[in-house]
Order: structure tokens, then C-alpha cells, then sequence
């Protein structure tokens, strides 16, 4: 339990130098980046829910996002809630859609499931784009307010930035204890195999929709949270082409682990800023690096971490399993 | 009431669908041979409209050799791609690594394009010039009905050579399984670059096909959308299927304008998901069911 | 006896090919029933039937007293129904104790707010480890699926599903690629899990020594249909199952 | 367990690299910081190198698949600059570009538009992004107090409180009562209007709609939206034909632009065309070849330019760059005249102080139009109607707002 105790503190102190540090030591611009990459981070955990825990590929983040983003978006401005009152509307709306859509399309099974939420995708592209009344249209909406509690307005992209990264701890830390709850386990065994999945008694259809669900409220918020950060929104922001960028973004730092969500997050998005003087090579670069990434670690810079970290404390002993099936069994011991 | 009118948009919508169907096909018989859904289809369809503007425009050469020459570029493009997307993944543990990696390949592709041609659209001549007036102001482009032409005649080769020919059905079989490959004594390898070699020079001559009809530019890499949805709408891994899926895609597409324009995508797609909640499988699909 | 499952008139067809027909099938608690018949006799089919995985086209299927014809399969396995595979299905991605654990989430049945916040249940350990030691292996919970030899996996699919309390389980060829030692335990498994828990077992097995020796009870199934049903002694002289295992001519 | 500990160390520290690596810029001390600008090019030779410059950002397309715009951007706000310069300078001191790439996405545009605010003093920033990604940006330029110049012409941005915001050109409101008007002329009666169906068309279609409503006898045959992905406008063309429409009104961007000149060529349709600005553009031109030809548009910008700048400018870009200019070109290379305008008015570099005089701008010859303010923050004045003739665009008249 010391072990425990440790780990968590030294994790809790490591974040919360990340959240004094970033804004105080980091430029406008650059807070501006970090902001922009955790409003994504915030939609692909959904990802790492329904791809990493769940196997399923869906590429319905961004619509969901959108729908989020919209429905916060005319809370505030035509109704002049809060942001809390927006941010919780924007998740039930994402969540009630989710449901029913879930529903719909989850009957369909793999590479069906798949394509007809890039299908999703682009039907709604089109509806946020000619729903003037609802949308804005094409010009959008602008003027959003800003994020605020109480008589608190997040006035600099620093104070943006305390909202977001505590929304996106919560969410981070939602998904990844969702990993050891019995959802978490149904879903792996929909993922691995639903076969044997329905003889354990895990419900595959319920538990897909759950998992979409969860995915598109965490969509949803993300959403939100998109509309508080830029105070605009527009339908051009929700296209195939961004769902595509986000399951990489997910892919690349590791899909079944929030931490490596983060890690692609943040890369993906900083890699195009970063290396400004490669303009012309960046996406060449970044297309070649998702290929061999795929071949030479498929479980994303997060899992290469824990296979470095697993062989370094294999060869070190520092390993405590517990043994099963001899005399001193379910005793915790160092091997 | 107005029959030039639909005459027009049906020869619109089924040239179109024949390219969407030349889309399909390609990633059908790499679905049935390999099980990947290969999002770099229409980049390769792009990269055929690119290598043919090159071969005809800037090294001029007569139609007949340009089609020669552009056939053994796509000859090559299969393989490599082949190498370099599917082979090093196909025991992958994860079945999502494929998918990632010929989405990283659609960028590369795009990219490659790009530095070669640069980033503004590039113009292929018709290569059948005119218009055929049938009456006042019914008239239709030459260079749909040879689409309508050649689209037939590939689709009638694939479907005679991977559907109605032995050696064809048995080759997508090899490709699946290696115990199928020996008994027809040819390695997966080969039987699987095949199949990724006519799925490519499949899509480059559709490539083709439709550069005069729109500028060679990297935005013709969406028509793969289309195609797939014409594959899913006549079930995953069925070519005939495929290709009436595509048709009635494309003829969907082309008298969805006559109601709206600014829904015509959603029309196609709202479409495909109606016909899988009716159909999960799509209509020629068969419920592949797992051995247990 | 309370009749633990019942099959009465079953169908199935899988487009011309006959799967099931008409068949009728008993299981007592604490019995091991056995269910064989030629290649292609629809003996893992019928398994398939009676667990959910698919549906039947006509008849009725009766567990613990309720007609679970039309139950899905996870209902049916929440109901006590357990079940292994030919070739051993474990959540391939994850580590044993995951795998264990989910047969002890179909056992305890917490909720997923009190599953959310509680720690890991470890109260499984000692009934696993029993179990283990039962089998004679042993492995370290932490380890990767992979890391067990195939034997040892058939072995954890008869404890995962033993874990999970059930009422009656249906095993397939547990013994087919086993060496004699493996087979010996898995034997004293079922034994166990029959004889001294009172667990139905339905059991499909190619190895005819095994059969004889641990079954109360026989089906023998010869394309699609029951052709005999009785004790060991019975089934093994009876005409119609000789018939079909040496394929003799009708005629001759 | 360590390896969490370890696994967030790690993570900790790619990030760490990664913040560095983009947040060099960040540097609050800024008076001194000598910038040598022979360092640039040999244009800055003239200015003594010890002045501090008057840095000016440029946010534009230079990658991904629109960066024929950003060429173009990049080209004519760079020759400003080295006549600039070479004049010696605005207040003595030389103009320096900062060019921030924004990407493809509306993410990336705003981080470019945010890094060009950002930088080390920035007085003024000129974009020509879409009105979309421009509006994404106006509440931090607002927040920054930085005047934000765009080459957009989407009026819905005019009516929104924007104070920092400035447009070039002459906003679509006024552009199409001008494009209905020549359509009269035309001969146009009933015209079917094809437009993209994004902020830029939907507002643009809407007041030539508008416009044609207040014409006596005019109607509009048809109004069809198109999404800006789309290719194939042969249903939509076939459609007009067989409608009783008289003409096309098109508005698209650069590259449906040409696909719509291509495909009408293609179908013989011989009904008066009437394009908006982007019809007249270089790039569409290019593309388009020969079908461009018979093509009217009402053009911000046509190298047949009537005006002296105008002219002086197309052959100092022809000398430069051996092409002709394009409107991105042009707007850009004005941009930084009127700054060096505001800038000189005001006496400073300071971002307030130039927005103050912005405001103030009279009749201020620049290569595309005459500016001046006129109460809503736009300050084109004029708009030319084009004829596309042998791949170039005639001049046919000049309309004044």
C-alpha cells in the first residue's frame, strides 16, 4: 500500500507542476497551442474509450464534438447560461445523441460499423453547415463567452488553460479508472472476442452502446470546451479530415491508455508548430511516421514505454505477481 | 415531363457510378484477398490521374504507349504499396493497425503528389472532345458515355476473372490462407501483390478516366467515399454487389440534385445507413459468421 | 431429480445442411453427460444452441425450469450456464487476472458505480487457487494470457468458468491436444466440478476412453439427429451407434 | 508500481522538449534585440542596422494544399517590403515580415494567428485566411488590442463589434449590387445563381439575391448551394440548362471556379456567365486555360489595372517574380502600404495608435483600389468589371462603391 501511496503522490505532484508551470514559464502562443491540443485530447479520450478499450473504430468523435459544441454554443448565446449549466447540457445532449445513434448503428458489426460513422460524419458536415437557425451556417457563431464560475472569467489564454487541463484531468482520470471497473472488462472482452464475451454473460450490444455513449459525452464536453476556448464555432471545424487526424492522434501515443492519448495529443499537435522550417515535409513526415509506427510499435509510444519499462524490471526483479495454484499461493512475493 | 433532363442526369450519375464501382472493386478484392479496408484507395486513384496528366501532357506521349507505360507504373505502385502498407502488418495483433497505416499512407501519397506536381490543380485534356446533341438542350458529353464504356469493360474483366474464372476465385483464396496457397502450389505473396496489383491499376485507369472530366488535383482522393459506400450498400466483399451498390450510388447522387444540392452527400450516405439498418450486411452481403 | 436442462424437438438448418434434428436431450445436475457422434455429427453446434450463440429454428430449450428458447446468450449465462471452446477463448490483450476477473464480475454482479469506486476484488483468489492446485499448475496472476502453454489455458477455461458458480457447463473436447498427464487432470476437473459441486456438465469428446469412463450418460448424435441416448454400457452396444461410427452400409 | 512513475516521467519530459522547442519566441524583455537586418537580404541596405524595425505579421497558407494562395501572399507582401525598405524604411526604421503558415485546419490557424499576435513586437497583422478562420482569430486580436487586416470580404464580419478588425477589399454587400447590375447589362433576366456553400458564398448569394428582388422584372431562376468539396457540377449545369434561366451567376472559390468554367465549356452552354472575383483570379485562370474565356466577373483585382499603382505594381511584380500578380499578391503588397500609410500618420509603432488612424484613412491610392474609411471598418473603395479575354481579364468598367 506505501507502494500506492507514493505512486499516487508523486503522479499528483508531477501534474500540478504541470499546471503552475505551463502557464507561468510558456508564452501566449504557446499556451494557445497546449490549450488547443487539450480540447482535442478531451474528444480523443472517446477515442481511447471506443477504440482502445472497446476495439470498435469509430470515427464519429468529431460529430459528436460538434453536436456539443453547437448545443453549448446556442445555451450560452441564446439562453445566457453559465458555462457549467452549458458544459453539463452540451454532455447530456452528446450522451442522449450518442444513445440513439449508438443504438442504430452498433447493429452493425466491424468494418460496417465503421464506415457508417465516417457516413454519420458527413451527413452531419452537412447539416451544421445548412442549419442556419441552429448553426449559424456557414458563418458560424461568434461571441461566445468565455469560461467562467461564479463571478470568475477566464480573461488570458492561462486561465482558459486551468479550466481546460482540470477537465481534462477529470476526464483522463474517468477514463482510466474506467479501465479496472467491470465496464472496463466487458468491453475488453467485446474487444478481444465477443464470443466468448456473450458466454461470460457480458451483453456485447449493451456494452457497445455504453461505450459509445461514454464516447460521445466526453465528446460532447470536448466540444464545450471547444466553443468556451475560441468563443466561435463553425461547421468547417467538423470534418472527416479531423476525425481521421484525431483516431491517429489516439493511435500514435496509444490507444488503450489515457496517458498515451495525452502523449499523441500533444505531439500531433505540436509537431506542425514545431517543426515550422520542414513546412513542405511536415505531413509527408508525419504520414511515414504513422506507417511505421503501426509496424514497429502498434500499441503507440505509451505501450513501447511500458514493454521498455516491463523488460527493465524483469531484468531487475522488481516484478511482484502474485502465484496462483501452489503451496504459497495468493501470498504477494519479489521474484 | 422533361425527359432530356433525366436522360442527362442518368448518363451523369451512371459514369459516375462506374467510377465509384472501378473504387469499389479495387478495395473489394483486396477486402476478400486480405480483409483490409484500404483508405488509401483513392490516393492511388489520384496518383492514376497524376502518372497519366504526366505521361500524356508533359512527356507527350501517343495514348496507346501512355496507357503501356502508365499499367507498368501501376504494376509497380501495387507492389510497393503492397510492401509497404499490408506486408509488415498482416499478423498484426491489433486488427486497427492496417486501417491507421493506409490512413498515414493516404497522407503520404498526398504529400509525395505534392512535392512532385505542386499544390495547385493541374488540367487533363478530354480524351474525347464534344458534346452529343441530341435535341434543343439535351446534350451529353462524349467523355461520360466513354467512361460508360470502358467502366463496362473492366468491370466485365474482373468480374469474369475474380467471379467466373477458377484461377481467379482461387487466387483471392491463396491470398486468405497459405494452406489454400500450397495446394495451388503458388506462395501468398504472390497471389497477395497480385491482388494489390490489379486492385491498383484498377483504380489508376479510373484514375484516368475521370482527370479530364475535373482537374488532377489531390481533392480527387474523396471519391473514395462514394466508392465505399456503394461497396457497403452492396456488400462487403461481393463485386457484383459492389457494383450495383456504386450505380446506384452514383445515379442517386445525380438525381439527388434535382431536390437539393446542398444535401446531396447526405442523401447518398443517410441512403447507406438506411439500407444497412435494413440490411446489416448490405444487399449481396452474406452473414459471414464466425466457426466457433 | 430436478431436470437441469431439457431439449425438447430442436432444430436447426443452416441452409440445406441439416444441424439439429428433432433433438431431445436430458441433463441432471452433478451428471456428465456426453455428447458424441462422428465428424460433422453437430455436436459443438448443438453446444451452440443450447448456450445462445445461435439460434434455433424450431423446438424449445428448458434450464433450470424456465424456457430460455428464445434468451440471449449472455442472459443465459448470467442464468448459470457455462461454457469452453475447442480452441480456448481468453481476452488475448489482457493479463490472466483480467480474465479471471470478468468471470468473477458474472459471479458477483456489483454495480458499476460501486465497481467504479471500490478496489480491486480479490476474493476469488483462494477459490481460483483451489481450483489451480486441483489441476496441478500454477502461474503468477500479473502474467500475460500467452505466457501459458495450451494445455494449461483448456484447463483455466474449465476454472473461469467454474469461478463464475455455474449450474451447468458446457464443455468441448477439453481434451484434444492434451497430453495424457493434462487429460488425467482435466478429468479430475470435471469430476470435481460434477461429483462434488453438483455442476451438470455436458461434454463433447473424441476420446472414447474418456467418455466411458466418466459419463453417467450418453447422446450420440450422427448428422444432426439423436440416433442413441442411455447409459455408457447401452450406447456402446448399440447397433445404430456402431453403425455410425464404422459407417457400415445399410444393406450390408 | 514504478512503471507508471516512470511512464509519466517520460512523458513529462518528451513534453517538456516539445514546450521548449515551440516556445522560443517567448521573451518578455524585448527593447533590446539588435536584429541585424542584413541578415534578411541586401534590400535593408539603405537602413542603418542599428534601428530597431517595425515588424509586421503575415499569416498565410505555405503548406498543405492552399498554399498556391500563400505564394502568392508571400510574393507581394515581400516586394512591398523591399520597396519599403529601399525608400528607407517607415519612420527610418525597416519594415520586417514575420509570415506565420497556418495550416490546413482551423486548429492550426488559430495557433499561427495567435503566434503572430504573440510575437515580440508585432504592431499590425495581416491574413488572408477565410472569413471563418479570420473570425476564429478576432477576439484574440481584440484581447491583444492588435489591428487584424484581412484580404476577406465576407461582410457578416463588418457587423460584428470588432474594432481591430479591418477589411481590404470592398465588402460582398457591396460587390453585388454591381455584379447584379452588370448581369442587366448582360442581358440577364432570369438568372440561376451557382454558389459554394460556405460563409463566403452563402453571404454573397444572399445579396445578390437581395439585389435582383429590388430589380423591376428580374427573378432568379434558381439558387443552388454547393458544398465547397464538391467536383462534379455537371447535374447542377444540366439542371440551369434545361430551367428558362438566361445566365449564370457563380460564386466559388479559386479551384471549383475553374472546375465550373471547365464544365460549362465542356456541356457548350452558351448563356452569359457572370463569376464573382475568384473567376478573374490568376490561379483559376491557369487552371482553367482556354475555357475561361468569354467569363465576366466583377474582379477586385485585374492586372489590366487602370490606375498608376496599380500599374507600377504589376511591373515591379512581373520584374520580381516574372508572373503575373494575383489578387492575394495584391492585398498583401497593399497591406503593408497601409500600414506604412498608419504608421507614419501616426507617428509610431504602436498597435493602438495605428488602429486609431486606420480609422482615419483618406483616400489612400494602393495597387488594387483607393482606400478610405467609411464607417465600417472596410476600406476598399472600388471594384473592376472583367471580362476574361485570351487568359487575361479585360477591363470592361470600374465601379465605385
Amino acid at each position: 500500500m506505501k507502494r500506492r501511496i507514493i505512486k499516487i503522490l508523486v503522479v499528483v505532484a508531477i501534474l500540478a507542476l504541470a499546471a503552475v508551470l505551463v502557464p507561468t514559464i510558456s508564452s501566449h502562443y504557446v499556451i494557445t497551442v497546449v490549450n488547443g491540443a487539450l480540447v482535442f485530447y478531451v474528444g480523443c479520450l472517446g477515442i481511447c474509450v471506443m477504440l482502445g478499450y472497446g476495439g470498435m473504430v469509430s470515427f464519429a468523435t468529431i460529430t459528436f464534438m460538434g453536436l456539443g459544441a453547437y448545443m453549448s454554443a446556442n445555451l450560452s448565446l441564446k439562453a445566457g447560461m453559465p458555462f457549467l449549466v452549458c458544459v453539463l447540457g452540451s454532455m447530456i445532449f452528446a450522451g442522449l445523441c450518442a444513445l440513439i445513434i449508438g443504438a442504430i448503428l452498433l447493429r452493425l458489426s466491424g468494418t460496417f460499423f465503421t464506415f457508417s460513422t465516417v457516413a454519420l460524419v458527413l451527413i452531419a458536415h452537412d447539416l451544421f453547415t445548412n442549419l442556419r437557425s441552429l448553426t449559424g451556417g456557414p458563418d458560424g457563431m461568434g461571441g461566445i463567452p468565455p469560461f467562467n464560475i461564479g463571478s470568475f472569467v477566464a480573461d488570458t489564454a492561462a486561465d482558459n488553460f486551468y479550466f481546460l487541463f482540470v477537465a481534462g484531468l477529470l476526464a483522463a482520470l474517468f477514463v482510466h479508472r474506467l479501465k479496472y471497473t467491470n465496464l472496463g472488462r466487458r468491453l475488453a472482452a467485446v474487444r478481444d472476442n465477443e464470443i466468448a464475451a456473450a458466454t461470460m454473460g457480458v451483453d456485447v450490444y449493451r456494452t457497445k452502446v455504453v461505450a459509445f455513449i461514454i464516447a460521445g459525452v466526453l465528446s460532447g464536453l470536448s466540444g464545450s470546451l471547444m466553443v468556451h476556448n475560441y468563443h466561435f464555432v463553425g461547421s468547417s471545424s467538423f470534418v472527416f479530415d479531423q476525425s481521421t487526424t484525431m483516431v491517429i492522434m489516439a493511435m500514435l501515443g496509444g490507444v488503450s491508455h489515457p496517458g498515451g492519448v495525452f502523449l499523441g495529443t500533444m505531439i500531433i499537435t505540436m509537431l506542425p508548430e514545431w517543426l515550422k522550417p520542414l513546412q513542405e515535409y511536415i505531413r509527408l513526415f508525419y504520414g511515414l511516421g504513422v506507417m511505421l509506427l503501426m509496424v514497429f510499435m502498434p500499441t503507440g509510444l505509451w505501450g513501447l514505454g511500458e514493454q521498455l519499462s516491463a523488460r527493465f524490471k524483469e531484468r531487475f526483479h522488481l516484478t511482484r505477481k502474485t502465484l496462483i495454484g501452489s503451496d504459497d499461493a495468493s501470498s504477494e512475493e519479489m521474484i | 415531363m422533361n425527359i432530356g433532363l433525366y436522360l442527362q442526369l442518368l448518363v451523369i450519375g451512371l459514369s459516375m457510378g462506374m467510377i465509384y464501382a472501378i473504387l469499389a472493386m479495387g478495395i473489394v478484392l483486396l477486402v476478400r484477398a486480405v480483409g483490409v479496408l484500404n483508405f488509401a484507395q483513392g490516393e492511388l486513384f489520384m496518383l492514376g490521374a497524376y502518372v497519366c496528366y504526366a505521361l500524356t501532357v508533359q512527356l507527350h506521349m501517343p495514348i496507346y504507349v501512355m496507357l503501356i507505360v502508365a499499367l507498368l507504373i501501376f504494376v509497380l505502385f501495387g507492389t510497393l504499396f503492397m510492401f509497404a502498407v499490408y506486408w509488415p502488418l498482416r499478423n498484426s495483433k491489433w486488427p486497427a493497425t492496417i486501417i491507421i497505416s493506409t490512413l498515414g499512407a493516404s497522407v503520404v501519397l498526398k504529400e509525395v503528389v505534392k512535392l512532385i506536381w505542386g499544390s495547385v490543380p493541374v488540367v487533363q485534356p478530354p480524351i474525347i472532345k464534344g458534346v452529343l446533341v441530341l435535341w434543343g438542350n439535351v446534350r451529353i458529353e462524349y467523355q461520360y458515355l466513354f467512361i460508360i464504356g470502358i467502366g463496362s469493360l473492366l468491370i466485365t474483366a474482373v468480374f469474369l476473372l475474380f467471379d467466373k474464372l477458377f484461377l481467379g476465385r482461387a487466387m483471392q483464396a491463396a491470398a486468405q490462407d497459405s494452406y489454400a496457397a500450397q495446394l495451388l502450389g503458388i506462395p501468398t505473396i504472390v497471389t497477395t501483390a497480385l491482388t494489390y496489383i490489379i486492385s491498383a491499376s484498377l483504380v489508376g485507369v479510373g484514375g484516368w478516366l475521370v482527370s479530364p472530366l475535373f482537374l488532377v488535383s489531390t481533392s480527387l482522393g474523396s471519391f473514395l467515399l462514394k466508392g465505399f459506400a456503394g461497396m457497403v450498400i452492396g456488400g462487403l466483399g461481393d463485386v457484383k454487389g459492389a457494383v450495383i451498390g456504386s450505380l446506384l450510388v452514383g445515379v442517386i447522387e445525380s438525381f439527388a440534385t434535382l431536390f437539393t444540392a446542398t444535401y446531396k452527400d447526405a442523401v447518398v450516405f443517410s441512403v447507406l445507413i438506411i439500407v444497412l439498418i435494413v440490411r446489416p450486411t448490405g444487399f449481396f452481403g452474406q452473414k459471414i459468421s464466425e466457426k466457433v | 431429480m430436478e431436470k437441469l436442462l431439457a431439449l425438447s424437438k430442436v432444430n436447426k438448418r443452416f441452409g440445406g445442411v441439416v444441424a439439429a434434428k428433432d433433438v431431445d436431450m436430458e441433463v441432471y445436475p452433478g451428471e456428465i453427460h456426453g455428447l458424441i457422434g462422428p465428424n460433422g455429427a453437430g455436436k459443438t453446434t448443438m453446444l451452440n444452441l443450447i448456450s445462445g450463440i445461435t439460434p434455433v429454428d424450431s423446438g424449445t430449450i428448458t434450464f433450470l425450469g424456465r424456457n430460455i428458447t428464445k434468451m440471449k446468450a449472455h442472459n443465459r449465462a448470467r442464468m448459470g450456464l457455462g461454457r469452453t471452446f475447442q480452441t480456448p477463448r481468453f481476452l488475448d490483450r489482457s493479463d490472466i487476472e483480467e480474465n479471471i476477473l470478468l468471470a468473477n464480475d458474472l459471479n458477483e454482479r456489483i454495480s458499476f458505480f460501486k465497481s467504479f469506486v471500490s478496489p480491486k476484488s480479490k476474493n476469488f483468489i483462494p477459490h481460483l487457487d483451489e481450483l489451480t492446485r486441483v489441476a496441478d499448475f500454477s502461474f503468477y496472476l500479473e502474467d500475460d494470457i500467452s505466457s501459458l502453454t495450451y494445455g494449461q489455458r483448456k484447463m483455466l477455461e474449465i476454472i473461469r468458468s467454474m469461478i463464475t458458480n455455474p449450474k451447468l457447463i458446457l464443455v468441448d473436447e477439453p481434451a484434444a491436444g492434451l497430453n495424457n498427464v493434462e487429460r488425467d487432470r482435466v478429468m479430475t476437473l470435471l469430476r470435481l466440478a460434477a461429483h462434488e459441486r453438483g455442476i451438470g456438465i455436458v461434454l463433447i469428446e473424441h476420446s472414447m476412453d474418456m467418455i466411458m469412463d466418466c459419463c453417467q450418460n450418453i447422446t450420440v448424435l450422427n448428422f444432426g439427429e439423436v440416433i442413441a441416448c442411455g447409459s455408457p454400457q447401452e450406447v456402446s452396444n448399440n447397433e445404430a451407434v456402431i453403425e455410425a461410427y464404422l459407417g457400415r452400409r445399410k444393406d450390408a | 508500481m514504478k512503471r507508471r512513475i516512470l511512464s509519466v516521467l517520460v512523458m513529462v519530459i518528451v513534453l517538456v522538449m516539445l514546450l521548449v522547442a515551440c516556445g522560443d519566441k517567448k521573451d518578455p524583455v524585448t527593447t533590446e534585440k539588435p536584429d541585424t537586418p542584413s541578415t534578411d537580404s541586401s534590400s535593408g541596405g539603405e537602413v542603418k542596422p542599428s534601428v530597431e524595425p517595425i515588424r509586421v505579421g503575415v499569416v498565410t497558407t505555405l503548406s498543405g494544399s492552399n498554399s498556391g494562395h500563400g505564394e502568392y501572399a508571400k510574393e507581394g507582401a515581400e516586394l512591398a517590403k523591399k520597396q519599403i525598405n529601399e525608400a528607407g524604411g517607415i519612420l527610418g526604421r525597416p519594415l520586417e515580415i514575420i509570415y506565420e503558415d497556418n495550416g490546413e485546419t482551423e486548429q492550426s490557424y488559430v495557433n499561427a494567428a495567435v503566434k503572430a499576435l504573440s510575437s515580440d513586437d508585432v504592431c499590425a497583422v495581416y491574413s488572408n485566411g477565410y472569413s471563418s478562420q479570420i473570425e476564429l482569430v478576432l477576439p484574440q486580436a481584440q484581447k491583444y488590442g492588435i489591428p487584424y487586416i484581412g484580404g476577406n470580404s465576407s461582410h457578416a464580419l463588418l457587423e460584428k463589434d470588432y474594432t481591430y478588425y479591418w477589411m481590404l477589399r470592398l465588402s460582398d454587400r457591396y460587390v453585388s449590387p454591381a455584379m447584379v447590375n452588370a448581369c442587366v447589362e448582360l442581358g440577364m433576366k432570369n438568372p440561376a445563381i451557382l454558389h459554394v456553400t460556405d460563409s463566403y458564398g452563402v453571404g454573397m448569394a444572399d445579396y445578390v439575391e437581395q439585389a435582383i428582388g429590388e430589380i423591376e422584372g428580374m427573378t432568379v431562376a434558381a439558387r443552388i448551394g454547393v458544398g465547397d468539396n464538391e467536383q462534379q457540377f455537371s447535374p447542377y449545369l444540366t439542371q440551369i440548362m434545361n430551367s428558362d434561366a438566361d445566365g449564370i451567376i457563380a460564386i466559388q472559390h479559386q479551384d471549383q471556379a475553374a472546375l465550373v468554367m471547365m464544365q460549362v465549356d465542356a456541356m457548350a452552354i452558351d448563356l452569359p456567365l457572370m463569376g464573382c472575383s475568384q473567376y478573374a483570379s490568376a490561379l483559376a485562370i491557369d487552371t482553367a486555360g482556354e475555357t475561361a474565356n468569354g467569363w465576366y466577373s466583377l474582379a477586385d483585382w485585374t492586372v489590366q489595372t487602370n490606375t498608376e499603382t496599380g500599374k507600377a505594381f504589376v511591373d515591379a511584380y512581373r520584374a520580381a517574380y516574372n508572373r503575373d500578380p494575383d489578387m492575394q499578391s495584391v492585398t498583401a503588397y497593399d497591406s503593408m502600404y497601409l500600414l506604412k500609410d498608419a504608421i507614419e500618420r501616426a507617428g509610431s509603432d504602436d498597435p493602438d495608435a495605428i488602429n486609431k488612424v486606420l480609422g482615419e484613412t483618406k483616400d489612400l491610392p494602393g495597387a488594387m483600389t483607393t482606400y478610405t474609411f467609411q464607417g465600417d471598418n472596410s476600406l476598399g473603395t472600388t471594384i473592376f468589371l472583367v471580362q476574361t479575354e485570351n487568359l487575361q481579364g479585360t477591363l470592361k468598367g470600374l465601379v465605385t462603391r
